[in-house]
């Protein structure tokens, strides 16, 4: 297929796939969902096949297409993927069709999959625009979908949440509209064309030119609109509720993609956008992401409730992404990246698992759950081996990223690192305190008879504890693909504002040879022991 | 240049390749076979070790340090990984007795799990246990370690809450596993810290730079002390110590293999294998090692006097040996502490399966209370049990006494009073393996007298009214029998007479890069301090016998509460984390539903409340309608004036 | 003399007059003529600017207000007696169902 | 007799531009002459038919002179009172949809009530006349019977449905406060005309290009007059009480018509004295304007989401719709103006097919305008309730809306005016009005129906309305470019040539 | 001369407007505004507006004000309005605060203003209707050639006053009104 066309068939096939389940009789239900699989799942191979044509050894955008949109306004649709994106779209691609299989809609299946697909669009949109109008627009429109999976599907106190969600994350993106417009508006007087313009690239090549104060000012209307989608402590506090309310896959696909939204914008349009606002706001930022850390799994570990639990873990995970990026140097920002991955796949896996559980007991508080492993062993391993994961056992996907992370916020800033490591222990904690109580013990009569994973969860499952094997043990593809671009941010970064990325210094390469070699002499003057 | 060396990958893969294979179908092999494949897999990777060893062998003295790199796992900017092995004298030595005595406690599980459900799942953590541990020993960098360190930490995880349906065993393994965090976050900081400064993490690349551009004392420092901490986790040395005794609720195998003989000992490997920073450190740096070891193994051993339950003994008496470990490393002395690791490796494991084949034959009862003249009973038992036990106690020619003596040797050279203290751990050691050895084996059958039991309902929770002792399965007591033999004879790996049979000193130099400290006094003084100590550890065990078969003091007197209960120090940590720890975290939670989950509450309620104030100015009156329109419109003439110029 | 400030002074007071009575009268009928007033004010004003001025366009804008008062009361006129007819006597108080 | 007329030089007229003026005013004449004679003879759908076909006779009329204002420019007719330029012609486009809507969501509604339809359709007609007036009027007199032209009818529009007191309550309510307000624009333009001794708004402009009359106490006081009369009109706080009282009281396809028509007019009319006309002395009214902007946006979101009746928060949220055009009104900048065009085209749409749903919702006696009569719509007339989110979607702002554009062109202009804080305060409001328009989504789709609601019944028109503005809400929304340029080329300034 | 015409007819026009916000009878009202739009007649003719001073009379005093009194007379809403209380509380201070605010400010803008520039007067003409043209004639002239659009506009007002006052004024079906009355009240 061609190269430039593979981005916008990407963004799109879910929509068709949503239009054909609109079209789709009522009478006709049954065929509903494997439509939506279909879809999702081409969808996710053609993502992979993306990962596949990829040319890892080139920093620079790929598969780049552009072309006028709203001339007058100076906005293109302008899309193309990079290092820092293409996981995240590959996870996008992964994440959606298992949701979708994983968990059946208690009533209104065609809304249900119709919302799911157009909120995959929605995502994908956001990882792949380099324009920032057409970002903007992709990043508020996925607040409907989820508002509707939330409040439509979801439990008890849905309609708070929803709102709740709703609002909060749009005031958070308010902001940034005036401060996307402000940024170019002053670009363009800068530009030798004089022409308005939105397009990521070129504004960033002109970052340079910005009044310091200003770029600072806007950054921030950046960053909030971020933090929140992150969300970053303290304005953190529609996650526990979103997630808690929405329905299984309404909670993966939150977790997995949405938060990465945030995340991902603070790269690509914090750090690329703004490097001296981001410099001069990092340590803001990464203060705290660390308090996110202990703070989340603080607060975490007294939930009584398993998804809200998860939902907490998010917040101290999503602190080490957070405090990765801002440590500006290579092995932090590809560690907040992989980080990004691995949170994907380890809470969403959770937030399954945990939907699984509900859908058996009709509970999630953990007080009425216990013995759960007797009661199905297949369930308890699969969870235990994503819960390693979370806290970032090696071996499993979640250390590399977080080992990453740490390095480089300890080269960059050593107390935070330190404090942050301290999280470890913490997730240990809350997780293994919760695993305990529920599937520890001797199982009571409500928990004795409640059946184990069905061949198809198991199925969903599968490459979940797939994935998150094998990026603890080999991880080495996506870094490499990463590499190269996080390199040209770091240069564009040290370009623009002329800093030094704070690293290592290079040592002399060296082994046990060249030891001997260098110190021929030991051991010879070995005193006698007796 | 010898392929044998380059066959290192082995020794772990064959414990992986058991994992995957009973992931894949151990239900279906069932019981015993899942348990025999296991035990092939360790035996093969013990077959492989010495292959490696005898490839090693074959390499010059100063060469043998093969590095053995299979693919890049994080390569990250100036970060770059590998999956690589490090075949060199110190990890082999560990990895030969990892997998011995691994392959013989795999056999003596077959036994020893007869009969339980998850007898293929054990397996397959036992299995992946040994994996983790031999990629701890033979990773050829920090992370790779790590990996190997966590890894075990998890696996002891799994095994000690095996039997999951116990809440105390729950907690237990979450105790040893978050216990053991904390000392991780040392390690893991210590990583970090060794990256900044040497920008890798291979031990080959770290000591090279060290050797050729230094470090400054106080970073090295630094490293040794955090690494300190996570050794402390690992091989609980106080205050780290309290999830050891905790973990004795896993079946015995694992408490043998993991919580005595290889697990335990990976702080001491780690401390050893940095040893090149530690020589680089600040001199109080290996002074605190010494002394966090010495408290440890004093403390440990006082308690040890006063516990009833016999895993729990022996798992004091575990953390009491440890801390000898530790003093040989803060002395210097590297090769005692592996020697001594060695040793009681095969001594502790062996009493640790010789206390497993007693509570097996005693239908599960731990309590030494109600043991007493097994000896005729479980004759193997018996008679392997008393080989360990002379073997901890010191009593030469046994292992346990030349490794001990050494050590003594170079606390001695190091500083007197250690000397002095490490001496009375040494004789409270025999002392409290001889009170074992005695109630256990000896004396008066406790088991069924009545009255006894009665008074030991209190605290047991089943008293088991008639018992028929009986001698385990050959597949338990074969390992026991192999293990006794190790325990007498394993001194002969590093005789103190002369340079030359001092075997593995000379083994382990290249590992050592001649960090290891020296005597500084003659032969003559050495005679001198192992007459002390043969006497001390006789002393000790006369001691115990006129205590317990004499009845010369009364036991009550010895075993002071405050000794049962450990010195209070797992209580003082219960109950701060359970009180102001708790309440903390609570407050934590209460802030953020109260307060900043409030602030966005509140903030929704003002609008609305506005609104609804806002609202009364809508009162359907046309009149104040206009009037409003009347104010707006001076309101307007109001600002324009201010513009108007008179 | 009479200078223009004279007439524009009378015509701001009897806008005033004409406001403050819309505000203060409760008939709907006498809102009306307070209306008118302010109308008048209105003329008063342009026919003032217009001889100041000396331009017609201020008598021929007064002729349109006449015009636009007109209808104005024609349709006022209408609605109110519409409203009358459902509810006798009713004042502009009395109409505040629509409210909040 | 003769050589006085002799001396009385008619001025040369020129058509083509007046040609919609006269239409759209001739279709209402003849309407009424039609019923008057034939009425009984006529179908029922009649009057509707032909003020839509009349309304796209203005659309067809109004290129041409689209295609003038282009060729030749701005430029102004019948001796100076007319303007001829894209701005008054864009305006004009939107009065006739509106208009034309505003008959296919009435057809049905007068049926269901049994309201006299031909009046109904002449006045509708007639007052669009008058803001095509205030559109292109370049002569304060003119704007003026403009203005009176257009709500004269709208009183009677509003009061006319005599079996709801509310509606004749809303009449008289609006009809008092209506004749208050522009006897203070009257008084305005007198001032006016007493400071720059000209009614005429190229006579105006020019006075202030040529003198200095910022000081000028006539001159000010005359702008504080007519922004209270155009205040007034567009619903802007403190000038907005009428607003929800009216909207609720009136019939529901008479507010369409308000929120879109009378508005769209009322903004035309201040955009063409206050920048075309007072352009000069733009430093002196801006920072008004300013306030104005920031009170609608305030009052108007905060004091929606507290209402219960559709209609009612319907009119709140217009009240923030306005004060959101104001801030582009007070850029004060060719931007501004065309970012203000636009949305009045988005918002028009919004407005109309909102109202057209309630229309069809609140039933007979156009009673049940409550938001419980809102609830479980989704299930009980699904595509309905698709339609309505989008529109209220839109009002909120939400991408891939016209909605969003609106507020987008709209802020950009601020932004480029650097008015950062009123963009900042725009934005945030937009949040809190968010959450009103997220409550009646709610009703509809996350409440149940209650049982016993009877079945909705939607006549063709407003259906088609519905359709209409649903799909022109997404179109736009998803490629505004062809309108964003339209608003664009408006030209609105008074460089004129002669004629 | 000119001065105590002014004063006279200021006092008249003064006078009847306060009748008009002060009489508790509509009837009184109106007659007292009939007063002010006489002299507000006057006051044209002071001002050489004698055209205007005509219809203002025909129009206002012949046509408007007698449209008031017929439906004064028709709704029979001839009851007095008891102006001692005011049920808004607040209303009357704050609409005498309006009042003197708006009179205060008008008179200062009033004198702050000169008025404009007698340059752009679009027409120029000798309003006093001493030359060859009348009053009358210059009006019209003006009305029919740059007005004429407003003049034609003026059609349309009417045709709306006309339509809205039958619209309004069309009864409905007996029943129903009757029982509208009957649950107004």
């Amino acid at each position: 297929m061609d190269g430039s066309m593979v981005l916008p068939v990407i963004i799109f096939l879910p929509l068709v796939g949503a239009a054909a389940i609109a079209l789709i009789a009522p009478s006709r239900s049954t065929v509903l969902k494997p439509v939506a699989v279909a879809t999702s799942a081409a969808t996710g191979a053609l993502t992979l096949w993306l990962m596949a044509a990829f040319d890892k050894n080139d920093g620079d955008f790929q598969f780049t297409q552009l072309t006028e949109w709203i001339g007058s306004a100076g906005i293109s649709w302008h899309v193309g993927v990079d290092g820092i994106s293409l996981f995240l779209v590959v996870l996008t691609g992964v994440l959606f069709p298992l949701a979708i299989v994983a968990c059946d809609p208690p009533h209104d299946a065609k809304a249900y999959y119709i919302w799911l697909l157009v909120l995959e669009t929605g995502c994908l949109g956001v990882f792949l625009s380099l324009d920032l109008v057409l970002f903007f627009l992709f990043f508020e429109v996925v607040l409907i979908p989820m508002y509707f999976l939330i409040g439509s599907w979801g439990h008890e106190n849905r309609k708070y949440a929803a709102t709740k969600f709703f609002l909060f994350t749009m005031l958070g993106s308010a902001l940034m509209l005036v401060g996307m417009l402000t940024l170019a508006l002053l670009a363009k007087d800068y530009s030798d064309t004089g022409e308005i313009t939105f397009n990521l690239i070129e504004l960033a090549n002109s970052a340079g030119e910005l009044p310091t104060i200003t770029a600072r000012w806007i950054f921030l209307s950046f960053a909030l609109a971020f933090a929140v989608k992150v969300p970053i402590f303290p304005v953190h506090t529609w996650l526990p509720d979103a997630h808690t309310e929405a329905p299984t896959a309404g909670s993966v696909i939150l977790a997995g993609v949405m938060l990465k939204l945030g995340t991902y914008g603070l790269v690509r349009f914090g750090l690329y956008l703004f490097p001296e606002a981001s410099r001069y706001f990092a340590p803001l930022l990464f203060t705290l992401g660390v308090i996110g850390i202990l703070y989340g799994a603080v607060v975490a570990t007294m939930q009584r409730d398993l998804k809200r639990l998860v939902a907490y873990s998010s917040v101290a995970h999503l602190g080490f992404i957070v405090l990765g990026i801002f440590s500006i140097n290579t092995e932090g920002i590809e560690g907040g990246l992989l980080q990004m991955v691995n949170h994907g796949l380890s809470t969403g896996a959770l937030f399954l698992l945990v939907g699984f559980i509900y859908e058996r007991r009709h509970t999630r508080q953990i007080s009425e759950m216990i013995g759960l492993q007797k009661a199905a062993p297949v369930l308890a391993a699969v969870f235990t081996v994503v819960m390693l994961s979370s806290v970032g056992l090696p071996g499993l996907n979640g250390f590399v990223g977080e080992f990453l992370i740490l390095a480089g916020a300890f080269v960059a800033h050593r107390w935070w690192a330190v404090v942050a490591a301290a999280g470890v222990i913490l997730a240990a904690l809350y997780l293994l305190w919760a695993y305990q109580r529920v599937f520890h013990g001797t199982p009571d009569d409500a928990n004795r008879s409640m059946p184990d994973l069905n061949w198809q969860e198991k199925l969903v499952m599968l490459p979940l504890v797939g994935l998150i094997v094998f990026l603890g043990v080999y991880p080495k593809p996506v870094i490499e693909r990463m590499e190269p671009a996080v390199n040209a941010l770091i240069e564009h970064m040290e370009d623009i504002e002329g800093f030094e990325s704070p690293t290592v210094d290079d040592r002399p390469e060296g082994s046990f040879e060249d030891l001997r070699t260098l110190t021929d002499d030991y051991g010879s003057d070995e005193g006698e022991g007796h | 240049m010898s392929t044998l060396v380059d066959l290192v990958w082995l020794i772990p893969a064959f414990p992986l390749a058991g994992v995957l294979i009973l992931m894949a179908m151990g239900r279906r092999l069932g019981e015993p076979r899942a348990g025999w494949l296991a035990t092939a897999m360790m035996g093969g990777s013990f077959i492989a070790t010495v292959l490696v060893f005898i490839g090693l062998v074959g390499h010059e003295g100063d060469e043998r340090e093969i590095v053995v790199t299979l693919f890049e796992w994080v390569p990250a900017g100036k970060l770059a990984v590998d999956i690589g092995f490090l075949a060199d004298p110190l990890s082999i030595t560990m990895a030969l007795f990892v997998t011995g005595v691994g392959a013989l406690i795999h056999l003596y599980s077959i036994g020893y799990m007869h009969g339980d459900e998850g007898f293929s799942k054990f397996f397959i953590y036992l299995n992946l246990f040994a994996f983790s541990m031999l990629m701890l020993v033979l990773g050829d960098n920090l992370l790779l370690t790590f990996l190997g360190w966590e890894g075990v930490g998890a696996c002891s995880y799994l095994l000690i809450s095996f039997w999951f349906t116990d809440e105390a065993n729950a907690s237990a393994g979450k105790k040893a596993f978050v216990t053991n965090r904390v000392g991780d976050w040392g390690f893991l900081v210590a990583m970090l810290l060794a990256f900044l400064t040497f920008g890798s993490l291979q031990y080959g690349e770290i000591f090279f730079d060290l050797e050729q551009n230094g470090v400054a004392a106080s970073t090295a420092s630094a490293i040794v002390v955090l690494l300190l901490v996570g050794a402390a986790g690992k091989s609980a040395q106080f205050p780290l110590h309290i999830w050891l005794p905790d973990a004795m609720a896993g079946p015995t195998p694992v408490s043998a293999l993991i919580h005595a003989a290889t697990m335990v000992t990976a702080g001491v490997y780690l401390l050893t294998r940095m040893n090149p920073i530690i020589a680089a450190s600040h001199d109080w740096v290996p002074d605190l090692i010494m002394w966090v070891g010495l408290g440890t193994a004093l403390m440990a051993a006082t308690i040890a006097v006063a516990q009833n339950d016999i895993k729990k003994v022996l798992a004091y008496s575990t953390v009491s040996q440890l801390g000898f470990m530790f003093v040989a490393v803060g002395s210097g002395a590297y090769v005692a502490a592996i020697f001594h690791m060695v040793t009681h490796a095969f001594f502790k494991a062996l009493l640790f399966l010789g206390a497993g084949s007693v509570i097996h034959g005693m239908d599960g009862d731990q309590d030494i209370r109600r043991y007493g003249g097994l000896a005729r009973l479980l004759p193997i038992t018996s008679l392997t049990f008393v080989a360990g036990w002379l073997a901890i106690a010191g009593v030469p020619p046994f292992s346990g006494f030349w490794s001990k003596d050494e050590i003594l040797a170079y606390a001695y050279g190091e500083n007197k009073v250690l000397w002095l203290l490490l001496l009375i751990t040494a004789i409270l050691t025999a002392f409290y393996m001889t009170r074992l050895v005695l109630m256990t084996f000896f004396g008066p059958p406790r088991w069924t007298d009545e009255e006894v039991e009665a008074e030991a309902d209190e605290e047991a929770e089943h008293a088991l009214p008639h018992r028929h002792p009986h001698e385990s399965p050959w597949t338990m007591t074969v390992p026991l029998v192999m293990l006794a033999g190790l325990a007498m004879v394993a001194g002969v790996i590093n005789l103190p007479f002369a340079s030359d049979v001092h075997f593995l000193g000379n083994w382990l130099k290249p590992s050592l890069l001649g960090n290891e400290g020296h005597l500084s006094f003659g032969g003559g003084t050495q005679w001198v301090l192992a007459i002390v100590a043969i006497v001390g550890s006789l002393g000790g065990v006369s001691a115990g016998a006129a205590v317990y078969i004499r009845r010369r003091i009364d036991p009550a007197r010895i075993e002071h509460p405050f000794l049962a209960r450990a010195w209070r120090v797992d209580e003082i940590v219960t109950n701060f984390m359970g009180g102001p720890g708790r309440r903390a975290f609570e407050r934590t939670t209460q802030f953020d539903e109260q307060v900043v989950d409030g602030a966005v509450n509140a903030t929704g309620t003002l609008v609305r409340r506005t609104g609804t104030k806002l609202r009364a100015s809508q009162t359907g009156l046309v009149r104040s309608y206009a009037l409003g329109i009347a104010v707006g419109a001076v309101a307007l003439l109001v600002w324009f004036i201010t513009r108007a110029g008179f | 003399m009479v200078t223009a400030s004279w007439y524009l002074i009378l015509a701001a007071a009897l806008f005033t007059i004409g406001a403050v009575g819309l505000l203060v009268r409760r008939n709907p009928l006498i809102m009306f003529m307070c209306v008118e007033l302010m109308l008048n004010a209105v003329n008063l004003t342009f026919i003032t600017f217009g001889r100041e001025l000396n331009d017609i366009g201020g008598q021929v804008s007064v002729f349109f207000v006449l015009v636009v008062a007109a209808a104005e009361v024609v349709v006022g006129l209408a609605i109110v007696v519409a409203i009358n007819r459902r509810r006798p006597q009713a004042t502009a108080d009395d109409l505040s169902a629509l409210r909040g | 007799m003769l050589s006085i007329f002799a001396q009385v030089d008619i001025p040369h007229i020129e058509w083509l531009p007046l040609i919609p003026h006269v239409v759209m005013a001739g279709a209402a004449v003849v309407l009424l002459t039609i019923v008057s004679v034939a009425g009984r003879w006529l179908p029922r759908w009649f009057p509707a038919a032909w003020t839509v076909a009349a309304g796209l006779a203005v659309l067809a009329t109004a290129i041409p002179v689209w295609i003038r204002a282009w060729q030749e420019g701005p430029h102004s007719v019948v001796a100076g009172s007319i303007g001829v330029d894209g701005f008054s012609v864009f305006i004009i486009v939107l009065l006739a949809c509106t208009v034309v809507l505003t008959a296919l969501v009435s057809d049905g509604f007068l049926q269901r009530e049994s309201l006299d339809g031909p009046a109904f359709y002449v006045l509708l007609m007639l007052s669009a006349t008058g803001g095509i007036a205030m559109a292109s009027a370049n002569n304060l007199i003119v704007l003026f019977l403009g203005l009176e032209i257009l709500s004269l009818a709208v009183y009677v529009l509003v009061a006319m449905h005599l079996r709801r007191a509310e509606s004749q309550e809303a009449g008289i309510k609006y009809f008092v406060l209506g004749a208050f307000a522009s006897a203070f624009l009257l008084y305005g333009i007198a001032l006016v005309y007493g400071a720059t001794g000209s009614l005429n708004l190229i006579g105006i402009e020019g006075a202030l290009r040529t003198n200095d009359l910022s000081d000028n106490g006539l001159l000010l006081a005359g702008m504080a007059m007519l922004l209270v009369g155009f205040g007034f009109k567009v619903a802007a706080v403190p000038f907005h009480a009428w607003t929800p009282d009216v909207y609720q009281g009136a019939p529901s396809p008479v507010v369409s018509y308000m929120a879109a028509g009378v508005k769209a007019a009322g903004f035309a009319a201040l955009l063409r004295v206050f920048f075309a006309g007072f352009g000069e002395v733009a430093d002196e009214w801006q920072p008004v304007i300013f306030g104005l902007a920031i009170a609608s946006l305030a009052v108007g979101s905060l004091m929606a989401i507290v209402q219960t009746d559709v209609k009612r928060i319907l009119a709140y949220s217009s009240i923030s719709h306005a004060g959101f055009i104001l801030v582009g009104v007070q850029a004060a900048t060719h931007d501004g103006v065309a970012s203000v065009l636009f949305y009045l085209a988005a918002y028009a749409a919004m407005a109309i097919g909102s109202f057209a749903v309630v229309t069809v919702v609140s039933g007979p006696g156009d009673e049940g305008t409550a938001l419980d009569n809102l609830r479980g719509l989704a299930s009980r007339r699904p595509l309905l309730a698709a339609g309505f989110t989008v529109l209220l979607l839109s009002q909120a702002g939400i991408p891939f809306t016209a909605g969003f554009w609106a507020k987008f062109e709209v802020i950009t202009a601020a932004v480029d005016a650097r008015s950062f804080w009123l963009a900042v305060i725009a934005m945030l409001a937009a949040v809190v009005a968010a959450f009103l328009y997220l409550r009646i989504v709610v009703a509809m789709f996350l409440d149940a129906p209650d049982p016993d609601a009877p079945r909705l019944h939607i006549p063709r028109g407003p259906a088609l309305a519905i359709t209409i503005v649903v799909l022109f809400t997404l179109a736009f929304g998803i490629y505004p470019e062809p309108l964003l340029s339209l608003a664009d080329d408006a030209w609105l300034n008074l460089r004129l040539r002669a004629h | 001369m000119e001065t105590a015409v002014f004063i006279v007819c200021a006092a008249i026009v003064l006078a009847g407007a306060l009748g008009v916000v002060l009489a508790r009878n509509p009837v009184h009202a109106a007659l007292s505004l009939v007063g002010t739009l006489f002299g507000m007649a006057v006051l044209f003719l002071n001002l050489e507006a004698h055209f205007l001073a005509a219809v203002q009379i025909i129009v206002y005093a012949g046509a408007i004000v007698v449209l008031f009194l017929f439906v004064i007379m028709l709704l029979g809403v001839d009851r007095l309005e008891d102006l001692s209380v005011e049920p808004i509380t607040g209303q009357r201070a704050l609409a005498a605060i309006v009042g003197l605010g708006t009179f205060g400010l008008a008179v200062a803008f009033l004198l702050s203003g000169d008025i404009g520039l007698r340059s752009v007067g679009i027409l120029k003409l000798d309003i006093a209707g001493t030359g060859q043209y009348s009053n009358l004639r210059q009006i019209a002239d003006v009305l029919f050639t740059d007005y004429v659009y407003a003049f034609e506009a003026t059609a349309a007002l009417l045709t709306i006053s006309v339509v809205g006052a039958v619209v309004m004024s069309r009864r409905m079906a007996r029943s129903d009104e009757a029982q509208e009355t009957a649950e107004d009240d």
